[in-house]
């Protein structure tokens, strides 16, 4: 504890952690669902939350609709847009194996980038809400509105997708597909579709990750690539393939980056990250939070 | 034609070049257990699994009810009401038993029955009532088989398919679960079964076919069967 | 399987052609009675703000002196037209090369007008402009790089960096002294600039008598500063300098209004410019100190027109199209004086030179190198207001109140 | 049947050997310092040996690396401290030998820890990790690396492209000829078993994880060549340069777009890509980015597997076409 | 052969022969996964130049004892010996070359080499020290499977049988002292069969080498076989010679299943 003069720098912390790591989190539940029913590595996820952001610019700027709203417009849009991306490229190269799914995204990722260039131009966007500096104060310690709110929202996000997939029969389709397709194939179930809605649903976290991105920063188009990053290493830690484990693994990854940075040095910050994250593969290859599998 | 339930006519099935069922024939009847005997290899699943469509055939027809399947997927085959209780149980181990359940009953139009499949389920084998939270992987071997046909009965088909339901199981759990068998089809379910525990096969069973090397090398009724001294060599494999 | 082969044989017949057209361009170039200068800007990629801003400057001053006629060159004894082949290095050091080789190689330019961003852009280009001795006409890189690689055909005409950093204080110090802030911290990003910028600002606070208690690089890209931001609150700064891309500027700001760090002043570098950085934080850039390149308010001809014609365009002031445009009077003047477009008499006639630009007079010395002194700028109410140099300033500098007392 | 086969490996060595030589004469015909042809062929050839050199790792043993851009940088960063230490020259044959093995040694310890224990996608985010760790390491190397400044080189050292084109077609042909020699090799061999089947090719007697990390070294090595030449070229080695992500995702588009596993599939993705880059860049100076972006989703649409194999499934058809265009031509002639 | 021979009497000589005729001694293997005890307490010897057949229903385990053996699986407890040597725990690759080589159920050859290519592979590797000349090796396998006019096919162009007896071949050819055969007639038909039985009876007489072979076409191993050891629920339940199994109740009953009256 010496590292630090008060405990409540210690709590603050670790709190700016949280709120850093639920963005991760929120990135990283898209991508470790879609990875878990499809085994497709989507590194264009954090542009897909830039694209989101700048529709939420827009809805701002041209119907003056606030960002927190704007989720309701945009989670339908972008399920839509998953849809349609999986129907129209996943489902056909998926079968040519991860290399060709992992070009794919990386070149859906070059191309969304330079078509946002190209419509929105480099400049720097943001959208400025009434809340988007303000504070409150607990004890000693300092939270901010904008970050809670986007943590909530990421919460309740979280537990939507998290009940959507315990309660409902798509959902629980979903699991036992990502488990075993030939198995659904022989209940009735098209596993095609339910790809199809995964990926919608990934798609739509996205959206909801890119709400919460312009409620907080200003963004480019080249701003989410750095998420796609985080994101697969929060998904590492939390085990591929689990929702509630890519939320968690975020919330430790920011943690990690909001202690080292301030003990060590923030350069330092992303090194620790990855290097964490080179561990738990060699020694918890499940993640931290996953059950090991049978060798079988 | 229209008397029997199912009916394959000269089906063909190849994996790659290595051909697994040769001009194969077979018909149920409604309300019989049909058995599928032979050795490992013999081909007894890759006709479960053709008659589900998850492996196509290269030629030969199936026939469902007198309709031809001939361009349908797994997931209508389910609809129009056959279920196939895979060999080693495929259970979707990271659910829990009451979820495995209701993942039966996917096919919209056995939705509205869920409830009550379920308590039918529960009242065939009590003992998933007590796990219904447990996730199935956790299960002993028996009872994920009976989760697995409890699964494929919550589709309410016309045509249940088993591959190989015996398999691991201690033997007590065995005869319990041929005893189980039997009571469906008395209820009412047409049964095809495919079976390497032969004897006990053929004492529920009412016809029999014996496949090796993805033909059928005789067929009749079982009785009849049990009592044919060459039916001992084929099923080891001894006989030519 | 039929559509497929189709698709197949069009798209090999294509490559193939394309192929064989890329070799005839490869080889060719095209050299009518016009000067050609070329010029690599970073028009996508991080850069992309920057390169957009020059590219409009370097575009306005192609058109006003073609509308004029184009340059008097007298080995022509004529007017010739400029054209102006300006292509895209994508903010990428290694592209910012490959984009040089093909202006000189295959568009066959003799002058380069310089592209954007130090190492990432300017360095690589000047290297590669030396190496097929071409005169490169440049800005924006730090002088001792440039003076490092010993560079004969290149020029740069950019702000004095030894005059920025005391500037920041002497800034500071024209505040009354109770105003004045007593405790900088200092953030800087983890890039070239960055490491430069925060080991001379520490130096020259210490000869200012400014004890900086904080001192803290930020990663690029980094999206959480809570950490700086409660360090600076224990270590009880009351002055900001920042150099740090406009994303992590704005989102440093919102969180040390946050955590209620107030601070007298906060000298924002490359971050703080641009209109984007306002539009972010609405009232609360107020007070926030930027540098600037250039201000439309110098008293210099031409400068409050092309500020202007910037403003029409974009519906927003610019502390930086004035450089570009005056980068291109210079280099327009300097042919019109060598006479020719050989690239060792163009730089001849920079050196020989005086210049007069819509950023005052220029005057090289012998190493090819002008220095002129940098703009500060605050923000209040919407607009960068000119506090500095104090001789062109119209504006004195005001210390921010808490953010409470807003 | 077999003089058939003979003739035509023959025939296929002719024509490796023309086009060779053609790459060596074409300095004598185009002028170097002026021809930007001589300069996208030295860029093509770099990258075709970056694309090989994770070809043997990723194509032929299947273990899909993503963190070819450390092997890079360190190459380019070994060559420049050495250099201005003053170690080494300018292109001193001993600093590229230094910048390969310091690669190929980094590429040998990491291998060790990660191919013993990662997997499939594992391993491809764990040599991410690799990557951007020497990258925050640079950026934080103080005096020794420059830190974000990075290392500026004496450019007065620069003579002429020729050295820059003949040194990266030399090191493309090593690379080159090291791969078929492996490939056609006992090594070669053991790497494709490994990539068909790990099981069979360890109960077979092959020890795979000796294989694996002697593959992935020697991808290593030729990249740190690669990044040494780099240095040379650019005069200025600097973390976001020389350990940009872009050292990596590019060749692998052009290994993935070519065909991985096969020898000519890296060469001609590098070609295609190459190209394709090259000429929407001149053609479409605003939309270039698009372009590129949509050229990459098409053609794994269209052919998800690589030119290479979509070529060799559909040879007969090709062919068949070939001939019946060329019969229609000579029916219209008649 | 010959060379067989010397390795074999080398390798004797540097550790002493106290296991007599028993070349490879499993003693008391146990392997769970999960709660699954796929083998429980199994021990059994393999005898010079012997074929020993495997049988047993499906599931009872013997392909985990094959992975087992081959150190693909490490046991939960118990020892594995050659030739009177501790080999538990050692790499897959140490014990190919320690003289254990096998086939796969599922036919794991090399599908984009070619079929030289593939026994190549085990010829190169298989063996230590290096062989020499390991492309006449090679050939002289192919030969003795019947493959040599297919050796420059693209194994996944192969039939299935094609591509077991290259299987046989690639284990042939790294000069094992035991050949362990999973399930090689997996698929065939009658005369593809008789085809790989001729093989397996000649590689047996020609390279004086152990089998211990799993098998599902019981009539096979009983022609073939000196010894049979059946499994059920991953327990030894009978071994002995062919007549005396063929009588044995239990194992009857493992195959046909136990009538319930």
């Amino acid at each position: 504890m010496s590292y630090f003069p008060s405990l409540a720098v210690f709590f603050q912390i670790i709190i700016n952690g949280t709120f850093l790591g639920t963005m991760y989190g929120v990135a990283a539940i898209g991508l470790s669902l879609i990875f878990g029913c499809m085994q497709v590595l989507f590194i264009a996820q954090g542009t897909m939350m830039i694209l989101a952001a700048y529709s939420v610019f827009w809805l701002v700027y041209f119907m003056s609709i606030d960002p927190l709203i704007s989720i309701l417009i945009i989670i339908p849009v972008f399920l839509v847009l998953g849809w349609i991306m999986y129907k129209g490229m996943f489902q056909r190269v998926s079968q040519a194996g991860p290399s060709s799914t992992l070009l794919l995204a990386f070149g859906l990722m070059v191309f969304m980038e330079s078509m946002m260039l190209f419509i929105w131009s480099p400049n720097i966007r943001s959208v400025k809400t009434s809340y988007s500096t303000s504070a409150f104060q607990i004890g000693d310690i300092t939270i901010s509105v904008s970050r809670l709110i986007v943590t909530v929202v990421a919460g309740i996000a979280t537990c939507l997708v998290y009940l959507f997939l315990k309660k409902t029969m798509t959902g629980k389709a979903i699991r036992g597909v990502s488990e075993d397709r030939v198995t659904g194939m022989l209940l009735g179930i098209n596993p095609n579709r339910v790809s199809a809605i995964t990926f919608a649903i990934g798609i739509a976290m996205a959206g909801v990750a890119g709400v919460a991105t312009c409620l907080i920063y200003p963004f480019d188009p080249y701003f989410g690539f750095l998420f796609s990053l985080k994101a697969l290493i929060a998904i590492a830690f939390g085990g591929l393939g689990s929702v509630g484990g890519a939320l968690l693994g975020g919330i430790i990854l920011g943690i990690l980056e909001s202690l080292s940075s301030y003990t060590i040095s923030p350069g330092w910050a992303d090194a620790i990250a990855y290097a964490a994250f080179i561990l738990v593969l060699i020694f918890r290859p499940q993640g931290l939070l996953g059950k090991a599998a049978d060798k079988v | 034609m229209e008397n029997h339930l199912l009916e394959l006519r000269s089906v063909d099935v190849s994996y790659g070049d290595a051909q697994a069922v040769g001009n194969f024939s077979f018909y149920i009847d409604k309300g019989k257990i049909i058995t599928l005997v032979g050795a490992n290899g013999a081909g007894k699943s890759t006709i479960l699994n053709a008659i589900s469509k998850i492996i196509p055939t290269s030629s030969g027809e199936i026939f469902f009810s007198g309709m031809s399947t001939a361009g349908l997927k797994p997931e209508d085959i389910v609809k129009l009401g056959i279920c196939q209780v895979p060999e080693g149980r495929h259970l979707f181990t990271k659910l829990t038993v009451l979820e495995n359940l209701e993942l039966g009953a996917y096919p919209v139009h056995t939705r509205p029955f869920m409830k009550d499949s379920i308590e039918k389920a529960f009242t065939l084998f009590p003992i998933l009532k007590e796990r219904i939270n447990q996730s199935s992987g956790t299960l002993s071997g028996g009872e994920q088989q009976m989760l697995a046909i409890a699964r494929a009965l919550m589709a309410r088909p016309k045509l249940l398919m088993l591959d190989e339901p015996s398999l691991g199981l201690a033997p007590k759990v065995v005869s319990l679960l041929f005893k189980t068998i039997k009571k469906l089809n008395n209820d009412g379910v047409t049964i095809l079964l495919v079976e390497q525990n032969v004897h006990q096969a053929m004492e529920i069973a009412d016809y029999a076919y014996v496949l090796q090397t993805g033909t059928c090398k005789m067929d009749g009724h079982c009785h009849d069967l049990l009592k044919n001294s060459d039916f001992k060599n084929t099923i080891l494999g001894i006989r030519e | 399987m039929k559509q497929r082969s189709i698709l197949y044989r069009i798209t090999i017949r294509c490559l193939f052609i394309l192929f064989i057209g890329f070799l005839i361009t490869g080889c060719s170039k095209g050299r009518g009675k016009e000067i050609i200068i070329g010029s690599h800007l970073p028009l996508s990629g991080p850069g992309g703000l920057v390169g957009l801003e020059q590219k409009w400057a370097y575009d306005q001053a192609v058109k006003d002196i073609n509308d004029a006629g184009g340059i008097y060159v007298k080995e022509y004894d004529a007017k010739v037209p400029v054209r102006l082949i300006a292509i895209d290095d994508e903010s990428d050091s290694g592209k910012a090369a490959a984009a040089v080789e093909r202006l000189i190689k295959k568009d066959g330019v003799e002058l380069i007008l310089s592209g954007s961003n130090g190492a990432m852009g300017v360095l690589p280009g000047m290297i590669t402009a030396e190496k097929y001795k071409v005169y490169y006409h440049g800005t924006l890189i730090w002088l001792e790089t440039f003076l490092e690689h010993k560079f004969k055909n290149c020029s740069l005409y950019n702000f004095d960096m030894g005059q920025v950093i005391p500037m920041c204080f002497e800034v500071w110090n024209s505040l009354p002294k109770d105003q004045r802030p007593k405790r900088p911290a200092i953030f800087v990003e983890d890039s070239f600039d960055g490491k430069m910028m925060g080991d001379a600002l520490t130096m020259f606070a210490k000869k200012f008598k400014y004890n900086v208690v904080l001192h803290q690089s930020m990663g690029l890209g980094a999206k959480d500063f809570t950490t700086q931001v409660i360090k600076a609150k224990s270590a009880n700064a009351d002055g900001i300098i920042c150099l740090a891309n406009t994303p992590e500027t704005v989102t440093l700001v919102r969180q040390l209004k946050e955590n209620d760090v107030s601070f007298k002043v906060f000298q924002g570098f490359k971050g703080t410019w641009p209109t984007e950085f306002y539009k972010s934080l609405g009232k609360d850039a107020d007070y926030i100190l930027c540098d600037g390149f250039w201000s439309e308010d110098y008293p210099f001809k031409g400068a409050k027109e092309i500020g202007q014609r910037f403003f029409d365009k974009y519906e927003k002031h610019s502390t930086s199209v004035g450089l570009y445009y005056a980068l291109c009077q210079i280099l327009f003047q300097a042919i019109e004086k060598a006479g020719s477009t050989d690239p060792v008499k163009v730089r001849q006639a920079i050196t020989d030179n005086e210049f007069n630009t819509v950023n005052g007079k220029v005057k090289y010395d012998g190493r090819g190198v002008a220095l002129y002194t940098s703009g500060n700028f605050q923000w209040m109410n919407g607009k960068q207001q000119n506090i500095y140099p104090f001789n062109l300033a119209k504006y004195k500098i005001k210390a921010a109140p808490p953010w409470k007392k807003r | 049947m077999l003089r058939l086969n003979q003739m035509k490996v023959h025939t296929k060595y002719i024509a490796g050997l023309i086009v060779v030589i053609f790459f060596v004469l074409c300095p004598l015909f185009l002028n170097s310092e002026r021809s930007y042809f001589i300069y996208f062929l030295y860029t093509t050839f770099i990258y075709i040996t970056i694309a090989q050199g994770w070809n043997l790792i990723a194509g032929y043993t299947g273990q899909v690396s993503l963190g070819q851009h450390a092997f890079f940088g360190l190459g380019a960063y070994i060559t420049a401290i050495t250099w201005r230490a003053g170690l080494t020259g300018y292109f001193d044959p001993l600093a590229f030998l230094l910048s390969g093995t310091g690669a190929l040694l980094l590429a040998a310890i990491v291998g060790v820890v990660l191919l013993s224990k990662l997997r499939d996608d594992y391993f491809s985010l764990g040599t991410l990790g690799i990557g951007e760790i020497l990258r925050v390491a640079a950026l934080n190397g103080g005096s020794f690396t420059e830190g974000a400044a990075g290392i500026s080189l004496n450019s007065t050292a620069y003579k002429s492209m020729n050295h820059y084109y003949y040194t990266a077609l030399f090191i493309m042909l090593f690379t080159l000829v090291v791969i078929v020699l492996l490939i056609r090799s006992r090594v070669g061999l053991a790497l494709i078993a490994i990539r068909e089947d790990e099981t069979a090719a360890s109960a077979n007697g092959i020890p795979v994880l000796r294989y694996k990390i002697l593959a992935f070294s020697i991808g290593a090595f030729v990249t740190g060549l690669c990044g040494s030449l780099n240095a040379y070229y650019i005069f200025h080695v600097h973390p976001p340069g020389v350990l940009s992500l872009n050292w990596v995702v590019i060749p692998v588009l052009m290994c993935i777009l070519g065909g991985a596993g096969t020898f000519m599939g890296p060469i001609l993705g590098a070609f295609v890509l190459s190209i394709a880059f090259e000429l929407t860049s001149i053609w479409m100076p605003e939309i270039h980015p698009i372009f590129s972006g949509a050229f990459i989703v098409l053609v794994t649409l269209f052919m998800p597997s690589g030119i290479m194999y979509y070529i060799t499934n559909h040879k007969s058809m090709i062919m068949r076409r070939l001939r019946l265009t060329v019969f229609k031509w000579m029916n219209q002639k008649a | 052969m010959n060379k067989n021979e010397s390795q074999y009497s080398k390798k004797n000589n540097s550790k002493k022969d106290v296991t007599g005729d028993d070349i490879f001694q499993m003693k008391s293997i146990t392997k769970r996964f999960g709660g699954l005890k796929a083998l429980n307490d199994i021990s059994f010897n393999l005898k010079k130049n012997e074929i020993t057949g495997l049988i047993g229903p499906n599931g009872a385990g013997k392909s985990t004892l094959f992975n087992v053996a081959t150190s693909i699986y490490k046991p939960d407890s118990g020892k594995i010996f050659l030739m009177g040597e501790n080999i538990t725990g050692k790499r897959p690759h140490q014990i190919c070359w320690m003289g254990i080589s096998r086939t796969f159920q599922l036919a794991k050859t090399f599908l984009s080499m070619t079929a030289l290519e593939n026994v190549l592979v085990g010829a190169i590797y298989g063996h230590k020290p290096r062989a020499r000349n390991v492309r006449q090796h090679a050939m002289e396998v192919l030969e003795l499977v019947g493959l040599e006019t297919k050796s420059d096919i693209i194994t996944s162009q192969m039939t299935l049988s094609d591509r077991r007896l290259l299987e046989v071949a690639r284990a042939l050819v790294s000069q094992p002292f035991i050949m362990l055969l999973d399930e090689p007639m997996a698929g065939l038909n009658p005369s593809e069969i008789k085809k790989m039985l001729h093989v397996i009876e000649k590689a047996h007489k020609e390279r004086n080498v152990s089998i211990l072979w799993v098998e599902h076409k019981v009539e096979a191993i009983f022609s073939l076989c000196n010894r049979i050891i059946v499994l059920e629920y991953g327990q030894k339940i009978a071994e002995g010679k062919p007549e005396e199994i063929a009588q044995n109740n239990n194992v009857i009953e493992a195959y046909l299943g136990k009538p319930s009256s």
